[in-house]
């Protein structure tokens, strides 16, 4: 390992230091003071994030098992900055007592999820990518039923353990028969390999919904409502940000890269699941009030929003994919930091229980209204710019009538995001939730997140970053 | 040549009246309002009579009358060539219009002041009879059609405010409705009129489509529709606006109820000036109707005779004496498109013409007079009926002999101004179509009968007893009648024919002595008729009455003309459609809109079961949708 | 016949007839039981493929190590003689047709592709080999999956802790 | 590669192994055999990788290693649910599926 | 900095102002400054403009920036107007100064009110200002979504449900417009390959008529929605009914002008050949709007209602107008935007005055108003007339211009439909008669009215500052109608040129 390697390596190593490094702390903190390894956890994870931004040129590793572009480099950073935002939102659930002694592990599982999901986005090969994909949601489903305690976190926990495991069985077969026509699991080789025959083509769609079921696209989504439910906000805000974004990204790159030669098949089999998973996604979230499965069915119409990039098939595509996920993370944190701190506050996680909310409220209802505004593609809000490029990047292969049918369904998107702003600034309340008080790290994590809704849109040099990036992994 | 740019100001001073008036008035003194008004329109009445000895004495002294245009600026340019001017034209017609307008504004303007004082509202008042002389001299000296057919629309909406004047009273608001939306779809024909008329000629200045000769309607005339051309069907559309403000049938309904309004009101618009628009446009468009459209002229001529002969015949039976004087008004007019309609063109042939407009003059003073006299017979009884009057000779002599003498003008006996117009008409009717002649003789029968009649039931019939001594009205309203009367007695004497004609230069017409003997036997006949059945109180025209029976209730009652148009629009438009509308608004469109809503919402409560929380379905759809995935695109890739 | 292959249709036949056997059977345990058997002949079926390495990680690692695993956990949270009751139908039908249809699709499309084996030498499977492959930083070589799946399952490891591990301020079960 | 058993037979065996676990997954009445099924699935995978490896490409071992961090993956992916299924005998006393359905719709 | 950005930057600092503002009597007075600099502004950029072009001269855009913002889209913020933005600007200038003045009294969440209000009109002057169709749909939609929140907070009646069908058709038709715009973006064969949202750019280039087929439709259904065409009006009389006074006004008389002027930019503008030849279907639809709305108008009972259909009916005529295809036309349309835009904003804004001393908008209710509360009273006379097309009033040139253009088309069936829609000043008339009749004259029905008061001072300004302005276009409309003929004069050419 010479000093190249670890740089490319650097996000990777810097988290299992971290992860290794806090586990091991852990061991010399008394039971009663758990919870300072709150602090412990944060200061260490702010060096890995900030130390992830240091630029560097990309490379191959291992015989082009392990491939790190500053796109990847890119991607893993916007995960570490998702993941430092959950951590900060996460400080109220963890200083509950009955959380105390289980407090590094959270912050541990969540690096070594992280770990895994780095692997899987540099993925050369897909042995890594697999075993990447494992261990970034093999953790998250003891994470979901953290709150042991809670049958409804346990049932979160088996659901997702036992579908996530078939689901895997499922794409593992399909890569197996991937294997069988093109004699390689390195991506490279593949590529130059693939073509519209039978068996790659049942291989690709196995595949296709092994990645569809971290990416909770509809029809391989139905556990995404209830495991968002059952699992604590920070892991349901990590499942939907982080997981998704990791899950969406490597499915960019290996549609893009890996099968880019049947992208007459793939483009055609997208269209429908977009169709599928935008209204489906869409016609559940109108009837929740639960707001966690509300936000769950509405990150399944975001993803199905973010496939219309995919289908854009170039760097404007995929550029519109990372620049949504960017987004995403700052809008979709915005919401959980918000539903998490009224949680803590008061314990309401339904919608009718928001009524009244801008009175006592009004600085958390605002950041929820900028989120669900953005959520719904509002300008000036960061979500118009997010969503509207990943429709040009839709029509710039002609799907217009895709284009058209999808905006429609942000109307209908708008319609619930409206209801739930209605019962925040509208409806009248005798017992709104009391005034109160967030913890600091709460507010940090808000305020950044709100920065980032209003600013994002705004930075076309960041867009113009990406696209840079996109040029680079892409030609 | 003499500038005539100084008329702007006669437009002006009541516009700027209007506005001081309108905005300030309520805030001082009523009367200043009126004097205000009533100096302005007496200026410009001088302004107009010095601009017609200009025009007819200095600048075209003996003719020929070329039309000058004295001002002009561009309002609204509609397309490159074609712009929509605002000016002043002077012609023979419309200075003669002038002075007609000024002078009657004048009369009604200083007759309110004793008839209006004390009213509410006696600012507005002013206000809007300055705001009506504004719009009605725009009216006249139009430049083009448009210009005209804006001031249509001023014109219009001025008699609106008026007739509502007393916007309190609901048959008032009801009567101004009325006028308005009746003279509103008369314009809107009117309007089409213009625009068929600009999409053929290109042009709808006075000066290029009254010329004889002009060029411009070849390819108008070339095109058809329904067998006539498409400016017959201009010519007639613009008709239809003229026949909406001139109240002809079967837009006259509006012309009684306006009646609602204050009585100078009615003498200023609805008896002079206003509802001579339409008369006064098919004199403006004389060469094009008859050079190129002879056969809408006819028509025009028709419905003039209709509507003389109907509106006489019902003004036989009324009882409100404004009523009277508004149908009398309608025949009257009547008169003036029957003269217009028979016309030739140039010298003798264009007598009709000539008379048309002679009528016009003479009408104005006369009708004038009589509604300023039945203003001041209402201001002394408080009311409009005739059962409630009767013996008022003796308590006011002046309105009642200012009366007499415009009874007598409108009945056609010499010397007084209705004979020699209305000789000229039947003398014109008689040259180019019989048929019309007879009818306007027997309705110079009925005009008689039916002026004499209101004449005697009101002044003579029987000493009704009065809860309050009527007594002859101030300074005031009898100084304005008496200049009326004088005028009706001797205007007739004016050479109308120096100065009008329909092809602008002067003619000296015969005298049809058998003609003149014949209708002023008719009109005697009439007057002795009234005489024998009104000049005391007695049972014989009830009695004659019943004997009528339907005939007599039809008349009584309009020919149902109101019951007519109250079910086509309270029935039709408001019921039918308009409620039709609204539901279909309500439930279809709107419903479709709700629905869409609805059919997801319960599409979105249907389909919930595939979220059902269990574990094993999730996998079984996971599979099934790989599968069926799997199959739908081996089928496409043709495997 | 050779021996080999008549080793080969009783390896599938056992495989096949106890993979059924595993998910009908309605006595929990007997279902592992079966499972056993099933991945043992699998175990067999790498011996016959020359596979020794991955027959014996089979049997050590699934064999012996998972299904174990899953007979603790059957026992603490099933009595033996418990014998579930029978699936509904719906779930019958739906297991059913998707068997029916999916192997149907799956083999229609393997055996309709034309399988060229391939007459390339053979790579030895010896531990060396394997050894090699495993440390190796180069293409072909599996040391960072390797170090990965170290990861995994030290997170593993740590979450399956913090589930099972029993708190002392709550009243635990039995169990 | 076996001489004489084409490699179709070695498929048919294997996805016939995969779908019974499919098919597992589905029916099954409890927790424990569904878990069954899944390592069904994977074994089947397994499979499928060292039976391509050995008949199409045996001039590597990308299959075999394929198919061994599999069994380590499935290995983790057990216990992790082995883990999760007792949580959930420990809440509710029983391991039924079809009970286990607080959250729907 | 270029003088166009001030109409950007001035709202919002005005919004932070607002911010820090306690009570009502600061937050307004805030706001109407704010706003009469706004007013300022957009009069001396009238001027400005008027100054510089006369009739004949040639009509270029002025006070032009473009500064790339997406280079790789070539997504530009492009400002610069021409003399159709301009007075669309002195619009929504007028309207907004005079809505302040409206709200005079919002006690209730005063300052989020006017902060809504104000990012509201935000929206509307950037979408006028700008030429990039990205930019002008993003300030398209920045105006709609403050509605939301306007009527469902500070509305009356069902505010909710019509707030939520107001947002979502809205919203539904900028669905329409994004896919429309994208592809006009991709389909322009631009010389250099790349794509270009430039407004100006694009209309340099012939879009292939095949993509003009698809996107055509599109687009002018899309902004059609927001013109309240039908069948898509249904929005327009729930949400103005419940919506409060000032964003009635505001709406009616300026948003729906953005549906309208995006009709015209970009479906007509941009893709003249598909509006040739898909035309007659949207004359069909419009022509319905005008007469419909008439109809429905007469049978209501709640003023706002009837001032919904109203604007159905005369915002119909401007998209008739507007397919018409010639200037006169066109210039008719654009004269109605601005001419319907102060008229049904002093309509709401007297409507509002009226309800709010009599507590009810029924006009069955009302009656003989004009006696107690003379001022408003006839305020609302002057706006009906105004409404039923009377010279003097601007919407008399407007209609006037719009008729006779469209009557001087050439095709025998758009000759028809302008017949029928010339018909609808008829309806208009009865219906405008028929209520003012009702609910201002005649005797008082109820004798609680008696006390009413008339306006204050802040009403006289709202109301006074629209009439003059109708007035002012209607008494002498040439320095108006030079200022849009001058600058249609390019659009024509590549309207007609084809």
């Amino acid at each position: 390992m010479d000093l190249h390697s670890i740089i490319l390596l650097r996000h990777e190593l810097l988290l299992t230091i971290a992860a290794i490094g806090v586990l091991f702390a852990d061991l010399f903190v008394p039971e009663d003071r758990k919870k300072s390894m709150i602090t412990v956890s944060l200061v260490v994870f702010t060096i890995v994030t900030l130390v992830g931004f240091i630029p560097a040129n990309g490379g191959t590793l291992f015989g082009g098992s392990f491939q790190s572009t500053r796109m990847t480099d890119f991607m893993k950073d916007i995960l570490n900055l998702a993941v430092l935002l959950i951590f900060l939102q996460s400080t109220g659930y963890l200083s509950k007592p009955e959380n105390s002694w289980k407090v590094s592990e959270f912050f541990v599982l969540i690096m070594f999820t992280l770990i895994g999901m780095d692997f899987m986005i540099s993925a050369g090969d897909f042995v890594i990518f697999y075993i990447g994909l494992e261990t970034a949601s093999i953790p998250v489903a003891g994470l979901a039923a953290y709150d042991r305690m809670k049958s409804k976190s346990a049932e979160a926990g088996v659901k997702l353990i036992l579908l996530s495991a078939m689901s895997s069985g499922v794409m593992l077969f399909g890569l197996s028969l991937i294997y069988a026509a093109t004699g390689s699991i390195y991506f490279s080789d593949i590529a130059l390999q693939v073509k519209t025959t039978p068996l790659i083509v049942l291989g690709f769609i196995f595949f296709l919904s092994g990645l569809g079921f971290k990416l909770s696209i509809v029809p391989f989504h139905l556990w995404t409502a209830d495991v968002y439910e059952g699992a604590p906000i920070n892991i349901t805000a990590f499942l939907s940000v982080v997981s998704k974004g990791a899950a969406a990204f490597i499915l960019v790159i290996i549609l893009f890269s890996v099968f880019k030669n049947i992208s007459q098949s793939w483009e055609w089999i997208l269209y429908a699941l977009v169709i599928v998973t935008i209204t489906i996604g869409n016609l559940f979230a109108l009837r929740q009030d639960n707001i966690k499965r509300f936000l769950a069915f509405s990150s399944i119409t975001q993803v199905g929003f973010l496939l219309l990039g995919v289908m854009g098939n170039n760097d404007i595509g995929m550029t519109s994919v990372v620049y949504f996920m960017l987004i995403y993370v700052f809008t979709n944190l915005a919401a959980f930091g918000v539903v998490e701190a009224i949680y803590n506050a008061s314990g309401v996680e339904t919608i009718s229980g928001y009524r009244g909310l801008y009175k006592t409220n009004p600085l958390l209802s605002l950041v929820m209204m900028l989120a669900l505004f953005s959520l719904a593609g509002i300008p000036p809000l960061a979500g118009f710019f997010g969503k509207f490029f990943l429709f040009t990047s839709a029509a710039s292969q002609g799907f217009y009538i895709l284009v058209v049918i999808a905006a429609l369904n942000a109307t209908i998107s708008l319609y619930y995001y409206l209801k739930v702003v209605k019962a925040m600034f509208i409806d009248p309340n005798d017992e709104p939730v009391e005034k109160f008080r967030s913890t600091w790290p709460m507010r940090i994590s808000l305020f950044i997140t709100a920065i980032g809704i209003i600013y994002v849109g705004f930075a076309s040099n960041i867009f113009e970053f990406i696209v840079s990036l996109a040029k680079d992994l892409l030609h | 040549m003499v500038d005539f740019s100084y008329t702007v100001f006669i437009l002006l001073i009541p516009l700027v009246v209007f506005a001081i008036t309108g905005i300030w008035g309520g805030r001082w003194k009523p009367i200043i309002s009126g004097l205000l008004g009533t100096f302005g329109i007496a200026t410009i009445f001088v302004m107009s009579l010095y601009t017609a000895y200009q025009y007819f004495f200095v600048v075209h002294h003996g003719g020929p009358y070329k039309p000058i245009v004295a001002m002009n600026f561009l309002w609204l340019p509609l397309t490159e060539h074609l712009h929509i001017h605002m000016g002043i034209m002077l012609d023979p017609i419309s200075v003669m219009m002038l002075v007609v307008v000024t002078t009657i504004s004048l009369m009604s303007h200083w007759y309110s002041l004793g008839y209006m004082k004390g009213e509410r509202g006696f600012a507005r008042y002013y206000a809007f009879l300055s705001l009506f002389t504004f719009s009605m001299l725009g009216l006249v000296v139009a430049t083009d059609l448009l210009q005209m057919f804006i001031f249509y629309e001023l014109v219009g909406v001025s008699s609106f405010l008026l007739i509502g004047f007393y916007y309190q009273k609901p048959s008032a608001v009801a009567a101004a409705k009325k006028a308005f939306i009746v003279t509103r779809f008369a314009d809107f024909g009117f309007l089409i009129g213009i625009f068929i008329l600009i999409y053929y000629t290109h042009s709808f200045d006075f000066l290029q489509i009254t010329d004889p000769n002009t060029p411009i309607f070849e390819t108008a005339l070339g095109k058809t529709f329904l067998g006539y051309s498409a400016l017959s069907w201009a010519t007639a559309l613009i008709f239809m606006g003229a026949a909406g403000k001139s109240a002809m049938f079967p837009f006259h309904i509006w012309l009684p109820d306006a009646m609602e309004g204050p009585t100078p009101v009615s003498a200023l618009i609805h008896a002079a000036t206003m509802v001579v628009a339409g008369v006064f446009t098919i004199a403006r468009l004389f060469p094009v109707y008859y050079f190129f459209t002879p056969k809408v002229l006819l028509m025009v001529g028709y419905v003039g005779g209709f509507t003389s002969l109907f509106a006489a015949l019902i003004a036989m039976t009324q009882f409100d004496i404004k009523r009277v004087l508004a149908y009398s008004t309608l025949s009257q007019i009547g008169y003036m498109m029957v003269g217009l309609g028979v016309s030739h063109y140039g010298g003798e042939e264009g007598l009709g013409y000539m008379a048309a407009m002679f009528h016009l003059f003479t009408h104005a003073m006369f009708k004038a007079l009589l509604f300023l006299g039945a203003g001041s017979i209402i201001h002394a009884v408080h009311s409009n009926l005739m059962q409630k009057m009767g013996g008022l000779r003796k308590y006011m002599p002046i309105t009642h002999i200012t009366f007499l003498i415009a009874a007598l003008a409108i009945s056609g006996i010499p010397p007084f101004a209705g004979f020699f117009s209305k000789d000229e008409i039947l003398a014109a009717a008689f040259l180019h179509n019989r048929l019309l002649f007879w009818v306007e003789y027997i309705t110079a029968g009925i005009t008689a009968f039916y002026i004499f009649r209101l004449y005697f039931k009101v002044f003579w019939w029987k000493d009704t007893q009065y809860e309050h001594t009527p007594h002859e009205s101030p300074w005031t309203m009898t100084v304005p009648l008496i200049i009326l009367a004088t005028l009706s007695a001797t205007v007739g004497f004016v050479p109308f024919s120096k100065f009008v004609s329909s092809d602008l230069m002067p003619f000296e017409p015969e005298t049809h002595w058998n003609l003149v003997i014949a209708s002023v036997s008719i009109g005697l006949l009439g007057l002795a008729l009234a005489w024998l059945l009104y000049r005391k109180e007695n049972d014989l025209p009830d009695r004659i009455a019943k004997a009528l029976g339907k005939l007599y209730k039809w008349t009584y009652d309009k020919f149902y003309i109101d019951e007519i148009y109250l079910f086509i629009t309270k029935k039709i438009m408001f019921n039918i459609i308009a409620k039709s509308v609204a539901w279909f608004d309500r439930h279809i469109v709107d419903g479709f809109m709700e629905g869409v809503a609805v059919v997801t919402e319960k599409t979105s409560e249907k389909i919930k079961g595939f979220q059902s929380g269990h574990l094993q379905q999730y996998a079984f759809v996971f599979i099934a949708s790989v599968i069926i995935i799997a199959l739908t695109v081996l089928y496409f890739i043709g495997a | 016949m050779s021996l080999s292959e008549i080793m080969f249709y009783i390896l599938a036949a056992v495989i096949i007839v106890f993979s059924i056997l595993t998910v009908t059977s309605r006595r929990v345990l007997r279902a592992a039981v079966y499972l056993l058997f099933v991945l043992v002949a699998t175990a067999g079926m790498y011996f016959l493929l020359n596979y020794q390495f991955m027959a014996a990680v089979q049997l050590t690692l699934y064999a012996g190590g998972i299904v174990v695993l899953i007979i603790f956990s059957i026992l603490l949270t099933s009595h033996i003689s418990h014998r579930f009751e029978k699936p509904p139908l719906w779930k019958i039908l739906a297991g059913g047709s998707t068997f029916v249809f999916g192997t149907g699709l799956t083999l229609w499309v393997l055996l309709s592709h034309v399988f060229t084996p391939s007459s390339q030498k053979a790579m030895e499977v010896n531990m060396t080999e394997i050894g090699n492959h495993l440390l190796s930083l180069n293409k072909e070589g599996f040391v960072l999956p390797f170090e990965v799946i170290s990861i995994l399952l030290l997170a593993t490891m740590v979450a399956a802790i913090i589930i099972a591990k029993k708190e002392d301020n709550t009243k635990s079960d039995e169990i | 590669m076996i001489q004489g058993i084409p490699i179709t037979h070695f498929l048919v065996v294997s996805v016939i192994m995969f779908f019974v676990g499919i098919m597992g997954f589905i029916i099954r009445q409890n927790l424990i055999t569904i878990l069954l099924s899944v390592e069904l699935i994977l074994n089947a995978v397994v499979l499928n990788f060292l039976v391509f490896n050995r008949y199409l490409f045996p001039h590597h071992l990308q299959g075999q290693f394929f198919g061994l961090f599999i069994i380590g993956v499935a290995a983790a992916e057990a216990s992790m649910a082995i883990a999760l299924i007792i949580n959930i005998y420990r809440r509710m006393r029983h391991i039924d599926p079809d009970k286990i359905r607080e959250m729907k719709y | 900095m270029n003088i166009l950005n001030l109409f950007i930057i001035v709202p919002l600092l005005t919004v932070v102002v607002i911010l820090f503002s306690k009570s009502i009597k600061t937050t307004r007075v805030i706001a109407a400054i704010g706003m009469t600099i706004q007013l300022l502004l957009a009069s001396w950029l009238m001027y400005y403009y008027l100054s510089h072009f006369g009739v004949n001269d040639l009509h270029k855009m002025i006070f032009v920036s473009d500064k790339v913002w997406f280079p790789t889209l070539n997504i530009h913020y492009a400002v610069g107007v021409d003399g159709i933005a301009v007075a669309m600007i002195l619009l929504t200038a007028i309207v907004i100064f005079a809505g302040v003045f409206v709200s005079w009294t919002m006690e209730n969440l005063h300052r989020e009110f006017f902060i809504s209000l104000i990012i509201l009109a935000t929206g509307v002057f950037g979408f006028f200002i700008s030429y990039d169709l990205f930019t002008m749909l993003l300030y398209y939609e920045l105006a709609v979504i403050p509605m939301y929140l306007l009527i469902g907070i500070w509305g009356s009646g069902p505010k909710e449900a019509h707030a939520m069908k107001l947002t979502l058709m809205l919203m539904a038709g900028s669905a329409l417009i994004i896919a429309g715009l994208l592809g006009i973006y991709f389909n322009t064969p631009t010389i250099d390959g790349h794509h270009t949202f430039n407004m100006y750019e694009i209309a340099r280039y012939k879009i292939p008529l095949k993509a003009q087929r698809l996107f055509f439709p599109l687009t002018f259904v899309g902004f059609g929605v927001l013109g309240a065409l039908f069948p898509f009006h249904t929005w327009s009389p729930d949400g103005h009914a419940s919506a409060p006074t000032a964003v009635s006004m505001l709406h009616a008389g300026v948003l729906m002008k953005l549906g309208t002027y995006g009709v015209f930019r970009v479906a007509i503008f941009l893709m003249p050949e598909a509006a040739h030849e898909m035309g007659w279907f949207f004359i069909i639809l419009t022509a319905t709007s005008v007469i419909y709305g008439a109809f429905g108008a007469i049978m209501q009972k709640d003023l706002k209602y009837i001032n919904a259909y109203s604007s159905v009916s005369h915002v119909g005529m401007i998209t008739f107008g507007l397919l018409m295809m010639n200037a006169t036309a066109i210039d008719g349309a654009i004269l109605q935007m601005i001419s319907h835009g102060i008229m049904t904003a002093l309509f709401f804004a007297l409507i509002g005055m009226i309800y709010g001393r009599t507590h009810t908008r029924n006009v069955y209710e009302m009656g003989g108003l004009l006696r107690v509360i003379p001022f408003l009273g006839t305020m609302y006379v002057l706006a009906g007339f105004a409404s039923l097309g009377l010279p003097g009033f601007s919407g008399f040139v407007a209609e006037l211009n719009i008729f006779a253009g469209a009557f001087m088309h050439h095709d025998l069936f758009h000759r028809v439909a302008t017949i029928i829609v010339i018909s609808s000043i008829v309806v208009t008339a009865v219906y405008i008669l028929r209520f003012v009749g009702i609910m201002l004259m005649g005797p008082i029905k109820n004798e609680e009215h008696l006390k009413l008061k008339d306006a204050t001072w802040y009403e006289k300004l709202s109301t006074i500052t629209l009439v003059v302005s109708m007035l002012g276009i209607g008494l002498y409309p040439v320095w108006l109608t030079n200022t849009i003929l001058g600058s249609l004069k390019p659009i024509m050419l590549k309207i007609l040129g084809g």
